[in-house]
């Protein structure tokens, strides 16, 4: 029935020259209506940064306390979510699981997506973009952020390199002699690639959590740790490697649901959940030693009363136990245990559970820190994004939504893909 | 430090603030933004968007209906300077002269992650471009450039008074001077002392034995002392974090 | 085909690579790195000779000295003067951002007819064609100084000395109230010497929060130790509350009363130095309308008997007005009571002329008034104006300053702005001794703008009238006393006069009659304008003030409104929400805070700039200070 | 592309304005016997007074002393009608630095030239080349395309002043340069 749908709404001619041999995709107006609203956010996006850049920061609605807000959040969040493709090519390439082949292209884009979503985003979110450029000039090696920095930019370049010989692969750019060759020579330096982008994700994710553990001002995030590095530097690496492959199942999920297609064999989706399973437990474990003695030494050592952090309505107790064991032992278990696990929908509910988790955690660190005061006279206070950073941050997600469904039509991201659509035909024959 | 690489004793500006003494009437305020070359506020900025490099805040106390005027500014934190250690691209530094903590406008790319790190509230952000009414600009103080929209600023103890007194001196070919921040000039209690805490006999030395810090538990080793005979206040200011009230959230 | 493109990209590559080798990239970054840390619309720091000049403060009527740090002539900051016998060598926060007034946003360089914009002269010639008018037919002028006591008050009374049943006012200014009812009582002037004193009640009245020249008490007050005691009794907790050794927490309106009720102690444990009609005033009844325990009204009086000599301080607020008259009499009779040393007689300067309080003006009498630009800090809503013009009067104002008053006024003459002409400065009305200096101009008068001693002149010469005078006039009238002394700072100069060897004999005290407080039905609540010195007085604040009430919550700005958490619990209001306070008068919006300091059923609505007028016109128009009201939800 | 980014690129980066008017140091120098505190000194608040005025030039030049065409021209244009020259200040810094002359000269006892070149013994005022992007003056990045081997006084970038400083083993913190 799909099959007749589609063949009757074949790509316009000039599309299906771009479109790989086989492979069965929608009509290019159904595309375009797709494209459409996406690209309207992208749009509405665009024009908020615009606005911020042009007549500064009073756009948003931060403030001299709030002075990290949606941005921050969303870059921490969508940076960790797509962990999936450092750890991803990490597992196929360096560990060589070879079943992962059928996910890395997607754990590529999604990975390219999220990581250069999160640098436009911050070149938003500086004041004086103009000089972000100084950190590579005058870099403070003291710095957490100066990590972040020279890691995101030089892994962006890392995701890109890898994201070509994908785009290369496709049918049009094929003809092109040179390409083709590039490509080739491309595939023999992935696992270096893949190493590469291996060792500088894990550097930055866990910058990323030292960004907030290295704050002795903020007693709420700070966190002793090893050497220079806080405890929320290594959880913030265990936490992403967690929900990487999850997530990545997720993206690959949603795609088969909205095309209503088979794209990957199930068994792939088994590893990538007991990975994260295993990975999750491992960070559930380690993330409630770390909370019990951040709450009873660190803390109190600074001053500060473990209780009085959850005084503050509406950060009770609750996001806690939100955060360890609803969002984090709950999936944990369900991503370990084969009998859930090989259920659809319990991997996927785990899976989300998950992701939703880590996402909270981000959210706990960058948000719930600035609200609580430290000054014994300063008041608890609030933060609400306005239109403009919600805009802005829509237009990245629509960024990253139009870049995934460009790759999706005109590259081969799904090798299982050919196999299963065949296999289908076969058994809807058979039936 | 090396200490041939320094032409003088280094000095370690601090300051001694009695509670006691501050009367709120916000002279300081308004010299320091004079001074400092801080715009008039934005028609749009609050009290969370403004820039008021020196901030009095009311307390109160409900047991007592005591009530304190505090003044903060950056309080200049000597230990592992929690500003200076996260800026990416070394636009913080502790000055090694002065142990005054620098801020460098033009280094800055407005990332205000020192502002996270800092637990005083004390840095600010230029939300908006500087602006004066037409004509007001003649009245800057040619001793300090203004800074621009998407930077961070804060408290530096008036260098520019510092460099004036200093070109003073050096017309006498001497290095030695002293000055007065815009904020102790225009105190009308002379609740403000200011010095070097290097020198033991200084009144700032003398009054920050008899003294306590704000946030001292943080260990961020701040140069700002305060003073107050006042228990609830002396408590209230051991304190890290406010203490929780029924009603909270401002909105 | 391939061959061509292998060439063209080996000429890119090897282009791009040669790029490397010449400076265009390194050069560019550099330029461009330094291009992007000096913005050019960021303005430049003026650059040339420093200066010092001194000066004094003219942004109210205190008269502190200043000294200006000037770059190219131009003053860039404003310093104290140690020393100064006025200002105690302490400014307050108005005075730091005094030298920027002229480049106010709302700096008035033409004049204005009905609201619209005429040249300065134009102003001027239908300003004198209005007193013209007024001279033909009789009708009643007024002149209403802010700051008397200077010659350019006495260059007034002159002018009006040709206009026959004109009158000269001065507004209520809290200085002014308590001396001038005792001087009134004493027929001959009065005036406090603080430093003798060792209590010092104030009622109603924010002693330590704009009083006099800042310096001056708050040096008193930084260094009492054990000395001097202030006691302050105040509804709300306010700065002055808050830094009195003692805060007495009265009920609002209820100034009349303690007052009656502390002597009333002190005549009946004969304590009073003076004959007095008050023993009757009964503790029970004084406590009941102040809401004080009676033996807390016991011990105050005690402690003001009991100290050495002691001062009892009225005049009210400079933002919600002077006290009613009642509460006024009872704190000028307490100073009679107690006998205090701390009050004696001050000379008078030899050009000083009697004015008429405006409260005590006739309603609806004045056809033309002429209100001088000067500003002594304290607000004068509208209304109370208002009342006392006849039909179609016509108000000439001369300001700086494009304010309400100045947009409503029939012509406005522009003057020069503070620190821009040579003023005088006087000492507070309530010092124990006169001074006069004079503050010589800091920059430079833009062209057109007139001075006020300009004006006056033109407005006699325009009605053929003899010339008023001049300041020199005011410095020989000085010299020719042969007494007091010179406090010289840089190239400025203030005379004080010497202490009054004379004695005060006060006339019999009069009985005061309480009112009862009205009671309005479905107005539960009290309404108290609030605010600080200069807040909403007739010039604008000066442009850094922003951080004080915009930027920090250190003072109250436009449209907030305090009440007590739970008032507003009562009320079902939420903290940081929008209300509308209601009163007999009117209705305003307003946006809630919560403030344990305020007392419960007590609305404190800020009263600033322009918006004070809308404040004001909640509350009653004699009296200003409270009005019943409630809180609706909007 | 070697030859345009040599010699292209730096013609093309500056605009080039003559000087008001002309002046020789050299004339004022040696053959009037001045230096340089004569018309450079300094205020009794440790300011260096900069270029001097129209007023004090007229000190001397009440009327004309010499024979020159630039005399005339700056006789007839500026001291005439009392006018300040506009002049074009080669070693400008930004508002942002902060540089005291008295603790250079009284203090460290360094000599003009030692930042400024030999710029006393010029005959005439060079054109006066501004930077098109950051709007310095040619003089600040020094007469050499590659910044190698500059003599004192060519150059007056932060890092000249650091090296010197570095040299001289001076410590000045940021703020000790910047305001």
């Amino acid at each position: 029935m799909a099959d007749m749908v589609s063949t009757l709404n074949r790509p316009a001619v000039a599309d299906r020259e771009w479109i790989a041999r086989a492979q069965d995709r929608c009509s290019t107006s159904r595309f375009l209506l797709w494209l459409t609203p996406w690209t309207l956010l992208l749009a509405a996006g665009l024009y908020a940064a615009y606005l911020c850049l042009r007549y500064g920061l009073h756009q948003t609605n931060m403030d001299n306390r709030f002075v990290f807000g949606l941005w921050i959040f969303l870059d921490l969040a969508i940076i960790a979510l797509g962990a999936g493709a450092f750890f991803t090519g990490f597992l196929l390439y360096i560990l060589r699981w070879k079943e992962l082949k059928a996910v890395i292209a997607t754990a590529v884009i999604v990975g390219f997506v999220c990581y250069s979503g999160a640098v436009l985003v911050l070149m938003v979110d500086v004041g004086q973009p103009v000089r972000a450029w100084f950190t590579f000039w005058h870099p403070n090696t003291h710095s957490m952020l100066t990590e972040v920095t020279f890691c995101i930019s030089a892994y962006l370049v890392v995701l890109s390199i890898e994201y070509l010989p994908i785009l290369l692969k496709n049918r049009k750019l094929r003809k092109v002699p040179s390409f083709l060759v590039f490509e080739f020579e491309m595939h023999k330096l992935m696992p270096v690639l893949a190493g590469v982008g291996a060792f500088l994700s894990f550097f930055h994710q866990g910058s990323l959590g030292g960004l907030f553990g290295v704050l002795r001002g903020q007693p709420f995030a700070f966190r002793e740790g090893f050497g220079i590095w806080p405890t929320t530097f290594f959880l913030f690496i265990l936490s992403a490697m967690a929900v990487g492959p999850v997530f990545v199942m997720l993206v690959t999920r949603l795609v088969e649901a909205v095309t209503s297609k088979r794209l990957v064999r199930p068994q792939v989706y088994q590893v990538l959940a007991r990975t994260s399973g295993l990975l999750l437990t491992f960070y559930v474990l380690l993330k409630t030693i770390d909370t019990l003695v951040w709450l009873n030494s660190t803390s109190r050592q600074a001053g500060y009363r473990p209780w009085e952090y959850y005084a503050w309505e509406p950060f009770g107790t609750w996001i806690l136990f939100a955060e360890i064991v609803l969002l984090g032992l709950l999936p944990a278990l369900i991503l370990l245990s084969p009998k859930w696990r090989a259920r659809p929908g319990w991997m996927l509910a785990g899976a989300l559970l998950a992701c939703a988790g880590v996402v909270l955690n981000r959210f706990v660190l960058t948000i719930q820190t600035l609200a609580l005061p430290t000054l014994p006279f300063e008041q608890f206070l609030t933060y609400m994004p306005n239109w403009q950073e919600t805009a802005t941050f829509l237009g990245v997600i629509a960024y990253g939504v139009i870049v995934y469904s460009l790759s999706y039509r005109y590259l081969s991201l799904f090798p299982q893909e050919k196999e299963l659509a065949r296999e289908g035909k076969e058994a809807s024959h058979v039936s | 430090m090396n200490a041939e690489t320094v032409e003088r004793a280094p000095r370690r500006y601090g300051m001694v603030i009695d509670l006691d003494r501050c009367s709120g009437c916000g002279a300081c305020m308004v010299a320091c933004s004079a001074e400092n070359n801080v715009p008039p506020a934005h028609p749009q900025a609050t009290e969370r968007t403004g820039i008021t490099l020196l901030r009095v805040v009311q307390v109160k106390d409900a047991a007592s209906r005591g009530v304190a005027f505090i003044p903060m500014m950056c309080q200049q934190c000597g230990d592992d300077t929690p500003c200076m250690t996260v800026c990416p691209q070394q636009a913080v530094e502790v000055d090694k002269l002065t142990g005054v903590v620098e801020q460098m406008p033009q280094r800055c790319l407005g990332c205000r992650y020192c502002m996270t790190a800092c637990p005083f509230q004390a840095r600010f952000f230029n939300w908006w471009d500087p602006e004066w009414p037409a004509g007001m600009e003649t009245t800057l103080n040619p001793g300090a450039a203004p800074r621009m929209r998407g930077v961070v600023e804060k408290c530096d103890f008036c260098q520019s008074r510092m460099h004036a007194a200093e070109d003073k001196a050096a017309m006498e070919g001497s290095r030695e001077f002293e000055y007065t921040p815009a904020c102790v000039e225009a105190c009308p209690t002379r609740a403000i002392v200011f010095g070097d805490l290097n020198d033991p006999e200084s009144d700032v030395s003398r009054q920050a034995r008899n003294s306590f810090r704000f946030l001292e538990r943080l260990g961020t080793g701040p140069k700002v002392y305060y003073r107050s005979r006042r228990p609830w206040l002396r408590t209230l200011a051991s304190r890290v974090g406010a203490p929780p009230k029924k009603e909270n959230g401002n909105g | 085909m391939t061959g061509t493109r292998r060439n063209l990209l080996a000429f890119g590559g090897g282009a791009a690579a040669a790029v490397a080798f010449t400076p265009i990239p390194w050069k560019l970054l550099d330029d461009v790195s330094i291009w992007t840390q000096n913005w050019s619309w960021i303005p430049p720091v003026p650059r040339g000779e420093i200066t010092v000049k001194h000066s004094a403060c003219t942004m109210c009527g205190a008269g502190c000295g200043v000294q200006a740090h000037c770059v190219g002539g131009q003053p860039f900051g404003l310093a104290p003067v140690a020393g100064h016998p006025l200002s105690h060598g302490g400014l307050c926060a108005l005075a730091y951002g005094a030298h920027q007034m002229p480049y106010h946003a709302r700096r008035l360089r033409k004049g204005l007819s009905r609201g619209a914009e005429v040249a300065p002269d134009v102003a001027l010639a239908h300003a004198v064609e209005i007193l013209r008018d007024a001279r033909d037919a009789r009708r009643v002028v007024a002149v209403l100084d802010e700051r008397p006591g200077r010659m350019v008050s006495a260059m007034y009374a002159r002018l009006l000395g040709g206009l026959p049943g004109s009158v000269y006012l001065t507004p209520p200014a809290p200085e002014r109230a308590t001396a001038g009812i005792l001087s009134g009582w004493a027929g001959r002037p009065a005036g406090f010497d603080f430093e003798k004193a060792r209590t010092i009640l104030s009622i109603g009245t924010p002693l330590l929060d704009g009083f006099g020249a800042a310096g001056a008490l708050l040096a008193l007050w930084a260094n009492r130790e054990d000395r001097v005691r202030f006691l302050h009794a105040e509804p709300r907790q306010s700065h002055t509350a808050a830094l009195a050794d003692r805060w007495i927490a009265i009920r609002p309106g209820s100034e009349a009363a303690f007052a009656l009720g502390l002597a009333g102690v002190l005549v009946r444990d004969g304590l009073a130095k003076a004959p007095a009609p008050y023993g009757a005033f009964s503790l029970e009844e004084a406590a009941r309308r102040t809401g004080l325990r009676p033996d807390t009204i016991l011990a105050v009086a005690h402690e003001l008997a009991g100290r050495g000599p002691a001062l009892v301080i009225g005049g009210g607020d400079p933002v919600s007005g002077p006290l009613p008259r009642d509460a006024e009499q009872s704190i000028a009779a307490l100073n009679v009571l107690l006998g205090s040393e701390a009050v004696c007689p001050r000379h008078p300067l030899p050009f000083e002329r009697p004015a008429t309080p405006l409260l005590d003006v006739p309603d609806g009498t004045i056809s033309v008034l002429i209100a001088d630009a000067a500003s002594n800090g304290c607000a004068l809503p509208e209304a109370v104006l208002r009342r006392k013009l006849a039909n179609n009067a016509q108000i000439i104002r001369l300001s700086a300053f494009q304010t309400t008053a100045a947009r409503r006024a029939d012509v406005v003459v522009p003057v020069a702005a503070p620190s821009e002409a040579l003023e005088e400065v006087t000492a507070p009305a309530c010092n124990a001794r006169a001074a006069w200096g004079l503050a010589p101009p800091l920059v430079e008068r833009p062209e057109g703008v007139y001075t006020v001693p300009e004006v006056v002149a033109r407005l006699a010469e325009g009605c053929q009238m003899p010339a008023p005078g001049s300041i020199d006039e005011a410095s020989e009238a000085i010299q020719a006393l042969g007494r007091g002394s010179t406090f010289e700072f840089g190239d400025a100069s203030i005379w004080t006069d010497s202490e009054d060897s004379g004695q005060l004999e006060f006339a019999a005290l009069p009985e005061i009659r309480l009112e009862e407080p009205s009671l309005a039905d479905g107005f539960p609540l009290t309404l108290m304008p609030a605010g600080w010195r200069g807040a909403a007085a007739a010039i604008p604040l000066p442009p850094l003030t922003t951080k004080l009430y915009q930027e920090s919550e250190l003072r109250p700005g436009a449209r907030e409104a305090r009440v007590h958490p739970a008032t507003a619990r009562d009320l079902g209001l939420a903290r940081q929400s929008r209300a509308t306070a209601e009163t007999p008068y009117g209705s305003a919006a307003v946006s809630l805070r919560f403030d344990e300091s305020v007392p419960p059923g007590v609305v404190e609505v800020a009263a600033h700039e322009d918006d004070a007028a809308r404040v004001f016109a909640l509350c009653g128009d004699t009296c200003w200070r409270s009005a019943p009201a409630r809180l609706r939800r909007s | 592309m070697l030859a345009a980014g040599w010699l292209l690129f730096p013609a093309l980066l500056y605009t080039s304005t003559p000087q008001p008017a002309q002046f020789s140091h050299q004339a004022h120098g040696e053959a009037a016997g001045l230096t340089c505190d004569t018309c450079h000194g300094f205020t009794a608040e440790g300011r260096f007074a900069g270029i001097p005025t129209t007023e004090s030039c007229a000190g001397c030049h009440s009327g004309l002393l010499g024979e020159t065409e630039s005399e005339k021209h700056f006789f007839a244009n500026f001291v005439e009608p009392g006018r300040e020259v506009n002049w074009l200040i080669y070693s400008r810094q930004p508002d942002n630095v902060r540089f005291s002359h008295a603790r250079h000269v009284q203090v460290g006892k360094m000599e003009c030239a030692e930042c400024h070149g030999p710029h006393g013994e010029s005959e005439s005022l060079k054109a006066f080349e501004r930077n098109r992007i950051s709007g310095y003056s040619r003089d600040i990045w020094g007469p050499r395309m590659l910044r190698v081997g500059l003599k004192p006084g060519q150059g007056m970038k932060m890092d000249d002043c650091m090296a010197c400083h570095r040299d001289r083993q001076v410590e000045a913190g940021c703020l000790g340069c910047h305001r």
